[in-house]
């Protein structure tokens, strides 16, 4: 994904190798028609002022430009209900008895989320040029950011600064939503309003800025097109880095190894929320391609889509065969592993090589929650295992099926993770040490709905305790 | 006055229901309940881990009776509620010393 | 938001006006200006034959109309959304014993409102040239709903009548749905279809046509973008009025003051209402600049959302401080707040100052929530206070922020709002006095879906009686 | 629709059928003027190389292409949502015991078609030229699938082929998932994965290709613009047939002809998979046109929404005066019913005349629904009514609205029908005597959560015996 | 001591839990149960059939208590629990030979 | 035979239920329900109004014993079930005069 650093000398060039990466016919490709297609690009996009001149003598902006806004908006909404999504699935994989919480986690992560982006992170995940590793952000402001006449983002952007920024920030919010279902059912709502605010309003836009800031990952030739590591691997390990710091629910891991699973309350709320997520990632990939150029937005589509769907037959498949059981909660998270891994690459391969990057994921993803669960990581949706780990494989399988160098995707996707693992391990050791982290043991056995909101969230239904 | 109480299947209150007003009993109640005995629950699975659902659903049925027609009931719910699998459950009897309707005040045999 | 008007001689400056607010940066904007910036347009804007020819010779309509239509009809599937927002929502902050009965009403007045204003609504609302008060409607017909050459609805209007109506359609049906919230749990089911149909057919077209249609409220400057007064506190205050005529449901206002709370029964259906009216607002607010204009759609997506997270925050804030809880209804409703707040003026303020206008919304409701309770005002889902309070608060704060005349802003509002409430009133009265209005007691106590439909909304779950 | 076939030497007259249609003011139309205005396209269309020249000049393909691209996608993704919508309709109308069964089976359904419709479906179903009645299928491939100079679907087609792929692959899966509810909570998992496969995979292309794939129907002038008989009506007598072979679920009907109804578990579920189905129904219908032709695409939302909110009433008012209550599944029912009644004709007609159609379909699906109750057919999400019997009225509906044949008409949507019926007769006939299509009893009275997934959908929640 | 065990319409409950209190009882269990009677259910229907449901939902109260007071208790949830209509429900006295407070390890009447 | 009542925190049902396990006793019935006592409700909020919640969700674990072990089984629940904590529960025992197994028709000690 290629955003304000259309402003930098890259501009063209990029939007040159995304354009070609749309053509891309199958697996891979030769750096040499890279090359030549960048050429060609850079030459043919010399701006020919008599047909803008015309265009704008109506009031009426160049047309493409104008679609290319509308499809970002509409992208833009479209993650914005990937919120929905994430509010529905962790509600819906957690216990009843914690259902306001986690409904009121994720009002307030969208909302702060939205609010800090506007008022530091945008500025400082797009700086425009800068040192590479990091840049101070700024709130945003009115200026240049209504031009329709390329002033604000240069001719490799075909929208305005109101929807860039809006478009980005959905994604902001998204990776504090990650963290919220990990340490679901324990955290102290407080403390875990100030770890979100810190993880999206400063860690995010920092790990971001090196890559669609056009900082150092982007000069070495990293491409993460719609955020494998940068949203996706980013939350999972921050999630991870929390889950450590915070331990696993009361009575989850017994004396023995057994494992004493604590079940979600809710399937369909579950269900709903994976498939509004599978919604939402058509504007969050299908949006990345930050124009309406019909062969990559609609090659985005049909890969992005294909790998959600390999993702979730291949882990029914898993889970059939392993856990001997057609597993919904891991067809959910098959789903969701085929999308993690296809979002690095969806504009650089082929519809066969989407299918096997799904494929993979959904395989990956149920040995990862299988694994986390015997190591005592206690993640009551999945969401180490989906963004995280599946967000790695994505990010490796771009260089793999889309032509680009697989160690610089490795070093990048690692540098990310690594990062947003160590400075969130350290944020909620502090946080532990202040204001504490984690709620009492009544309270967990309570639920925190009475204990954190004084609410209840099906007061009128009768509860089955556990036998 | 005896109250019968019989832990039955769920599936099973229909036919019991009728059994009993068959032989003249008009009222009853219902509780629904969890048993633990010999019939063994299941291993359940959920995210790769399994677990064993001891208790089982079952339905309580408590039945107010004259002491004359106590074993007619037992025998009606017996009958009803057999599948002869394990798990049909079970019916205790238990005194009862006093019995009011509410409505009408109206107390003893009568007022069942 | 300017409809059908746009066919008068008042089309090109108020185009303009639109225009302009667009690209005001930042809180205010001199009249000067704005006279200024309506020259330019209409100068600007004399069509150039020669290029809607070539373009027309594909039998390819002038693209920018193109774009702009399909933005609207897509507009109008977001805000179709809002009516499934408002079901969930309404059933979430319900009793389960009622939830047939509001979910059959919302199907009933979104398929109602369609009708009626097919049938009538949408001329009587915009019926070119009228008196300025009231208009009699007529049915649409095809004709020239289909032209795309600007016969419709003239150079002010990119957009086939197809597209006017259905958008504006999908507007009329939320007035009566408002009501639906307010009035829920104790009324009559047919007595509300009455009442319902009546708002949404006959009396919603009237006020709306003061504004949108050209009428008087339009000629003295009055500004209302998308809604706060037209379509918000136009169905507040009807509700208030209702709800006024209907009583609060038996067992909420005990002796002393007292209040004892009536539990909704799903805060996640409620959550995923609010999620999904935020998404519809994005086709509520952006589609009311009735082009694809990229500056003024993208500037409108970006102060719906900020002011929506605005005024979650400042909800949460204030009822944790107030309330001492940080009460997920109020932080659902606050983010409600912050989008009336925001529609009248969406498109005429910068990004900090929606920031300001959503953030006061926020602590507005929440305080007029607490009080409409202590004066006995029984309104289960809030909708008075959302809708009537922070739809008059959104309409002066264009005023203020926006560059208008907060004087007329106030008349404006008042003056719809007055009109709502008083017509509603009559209505209802003269229902309750000729069909009953409110259901018996052991019907409330037993809950309408028994009493009303003879269905339950949930029959396998055991429901638990409130101790 | 008009799909590949806009390849072969129909593609302009066919179009401009469409377009004309789409004017068509009134109930009919002359056969003649369609004549005529063929002949006006015709010339009207062919390309000007300066301006194509123009235009691509930008490395921007023709604008027109670009938003008619876009507007396929973003219809794409609205059909898509009708899957959550399917989802939750059935998982609402169904016992709890069996909910996490069908939402599998949702899931599974949506992944599998978008994979066996890319490696079979799609080139079987659009074979360009072919015998008519049956072509073997393939992968789809990279090749020219994502030009955007028309070279791939013909000046008739403005997308890429990705975009007709990603499009097309979404009406799929809605074969199967139409199944997976009318047999919902007594099929044997592993059969219906087989069936399912099988009829979304192999049979729906076949009569697909019918029709949209320029085969005999279409040779005959058969019309059917969204699938009222090609997606609909096949999936509703493929799920007639599965029924029959499956019988009805234990307890439903009782000796003497009595019948047991067994309640749906969740009315909000199945409301809002209703309101989700209204939803998609826009991009069904909407994206249909397969362009962003302005008065064609608005008039589709028009008779789309009229006809939904027709069918709503007329079932509502049918219900309330036959079976004397308000029933909310009937009038979601009708809702539907009045959605898949207008598909057939949607572009072909006025609003007043998808009035009718709708009300009319609202009515027949009520009485459909008493019917197949009568005769022991136990479908218990009234697939068959809803998509069978009214795909059959729509196709009819749209020869006698929309100036088709009407014998025609009538030919094809029974051709389609009862192709359907008899192939996935046999179908089930064959995996019931190899696999078993039946769960045992102890399993159907278990509910098939705990039996087929080890799987509880609402373990917290206590769950009330049947009385 | 005995098992006070009242059936009653759900909507009196709170009344009834006050009516106790007053009278110095201060503990109870409530289980939610469904009742068979003389009362009969109600007609639903479910697209386009129609059924009867027979069993209402109905809350029974156990309350244990000392010999000495329970006329006293009988007579508070019989006037509390009135309505007059029928389905007000049953009150059943059962004998209680040993109780035990587990906090506490009391026993007998003090355990109450 | 006696019927063993115990109502106890909800939490501690997996250890009582051990408990009686080791014990030897092969089967009981657990119902959910509410209680009130001297443990008191907590103050919730909705939508800035307060109120209390004076029940609070506890167990109740019915068992049927013969009579010799009695003694044990509610020492065993009492143990098991003890946090020293207010709202532990009660134990009462009553009175059962005829027990049946529905699936063999046997009765007395031998039907438990
Ligand atoms: N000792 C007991 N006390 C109370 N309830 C019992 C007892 N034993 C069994 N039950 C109830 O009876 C049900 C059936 O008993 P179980 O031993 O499983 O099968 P069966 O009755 O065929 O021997 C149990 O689920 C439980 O609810
Ligand atoms: N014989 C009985 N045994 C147990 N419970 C009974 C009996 N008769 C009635 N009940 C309970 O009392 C409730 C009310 O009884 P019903 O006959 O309907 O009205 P009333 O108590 O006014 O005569 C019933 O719903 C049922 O729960
Ligand atoms: N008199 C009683 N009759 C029936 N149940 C009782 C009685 N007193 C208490 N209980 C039950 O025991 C539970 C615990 O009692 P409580 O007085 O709160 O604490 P403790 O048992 O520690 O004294 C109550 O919630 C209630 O369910």
């Amino acid at each position: 994904m290629i955003k304000k650093i259309a402003k930098s000398r890259w501009a063209l060039p990029l939007t040159a190798l995304l354009l070609i990466a749309a053509f891309s016919p199958a697996f891979g490709q030769e750096a040499s028609d890279v090359v030549e297609a960048v050429e060609a690009v850079v030459t043919a996009a010399e701006p020919d002022e008599d047909f803008l001149a015309l265009q704008t003598q109506y009031g009426v902006t160049f047309d493409f430009f104008t679609v290319s806004n509308l499809w970002t908006l509409i992208a833009a909404a479209l993650v914005f209900i990937m919120h929905l999504g994430f509010a529905t699935l962790e509600a819906g994989l957690t216990q009843s008895k914690n259902t306001v919480n986690i409904l009121f986690k994720n009002v307030f992560v969208i909302s702060m989320g939205l609010l800090t982006y506007a008022a530091y992170g945008f500025n400082g995940m797009y700086p425009g040029d800068f040192n590479g590793f990091f840049a101070v952000g700024s709130p945003i402001t009115s200026a240049d950011y209504g031009n329709t006449d390329f002033s604000y983002g240069g001719t490799g952007l075909c929208m305005t600064g109101w929807s860039d920024f809006i478009f980005q920030a959905m994604f902001a919010a998204t990776a504090a939503t990650i963290i919220s279902g990990a340490v679901a059912e324990r955290i102290k709502l407080p403390s875990f309003m100030v770890v979100g605010t810190v993880v999206v309003g400063l860690l995010y836009p920092i790990s971001g800025s090196w890559k669609w800031g056009g900082g150092w990952l982007d000069g070495m030739g990293f491409y993460d097109f719609a955020g494998s590591s940068l949203v996706h691997a980013f939350g999972g390990f921050a999630a991870l880095a929390a889950v450590m710091v915070l331990g696993p629910r009361k009575g989850k891991y017994l004396s023995g190894g057994r494992i004493k699973p604590i079940l979600g309350h809710s399937m369909p709320l579950a269900t709903i929320g994976v498939f509004l997520l599978f919604l939402g990632w058509f504007g969050f990939n299908g949006g990345s391609v930050l124009s309406a150029a019909p062969e990559a937005v609609s090659l985005v589509f049909v890969t992005t889509a294909l790998a959600a769907a390999a993702g979730a037959l291949s882990s029914i498949l898993v889970s059939w065969t392993v856990i001997k059981k057609p597993d919904l909660s891991m067809a959910l998270n098959g789903l969701l592993a085929g999308l993690v891994g296809i979002t690095a690459g969806a504009d650089s391969m082929g519809p066969w090589a989407a299918v096997l990057v799904g494929a993979i994921a959904g395989v990956i993803v149920v040995f990862a929650i299988l694994f986390f669960d015997k190591i005592k990581i206690d993640d009551p949706v999945g969401a180490i295992s989906v963004h995280g780990v599946c967000g790695i494989w994505g990010t490796v399988a771009a260089g793999i099926f889309g032509g680009y160098n697989v160690l610089t995707q490795i070093i990048g996707t690692l540098s990310v993770s690594v990062f947003a693992f160590v400075t969130t391990f350290v944020l909620c050791v502090i946080v532990k040490a202040t204001m504490g982290l984690r709620v009492s043991e009544d309270e967990e056995a309570e639920g925190l709905d009475i204990g954190e909101h004084g609410q209840e969230a099906y007061p009128d239904f009768q509860v089955a305790s556990k036998g | 006055m005896k109250l019968v109480k019989a832990i039955i299947k769920p599936f099973k209150l229909e036919e019991v229901k009728e059994a009993l007003s068959e032989i003249g009993v008009e009222g009853m109640t219902v509780t629904e309940v969890k048993g633990f005995g010999r019939q063994k629950g299941h291993t359940e699975i959920y995210r790769g881990s399994e677990y064993t659902v001891d208790f089982l659903p079952k339905v309580m049925v408590d039945v107010a009776v004259g002491e004359d027609i106590v074993g007619k009931v037992v025998e009606a719910i017996k009958s009803a509620a057999k599948t002869g699998k394990i798990g049909d459950g079970k019916i205790f009897v238990i005194p009862i010393e006093e019995a009011v309707r509410i409505r009408t005040d109206e107390s003893g045999e009568g007022a069942i």
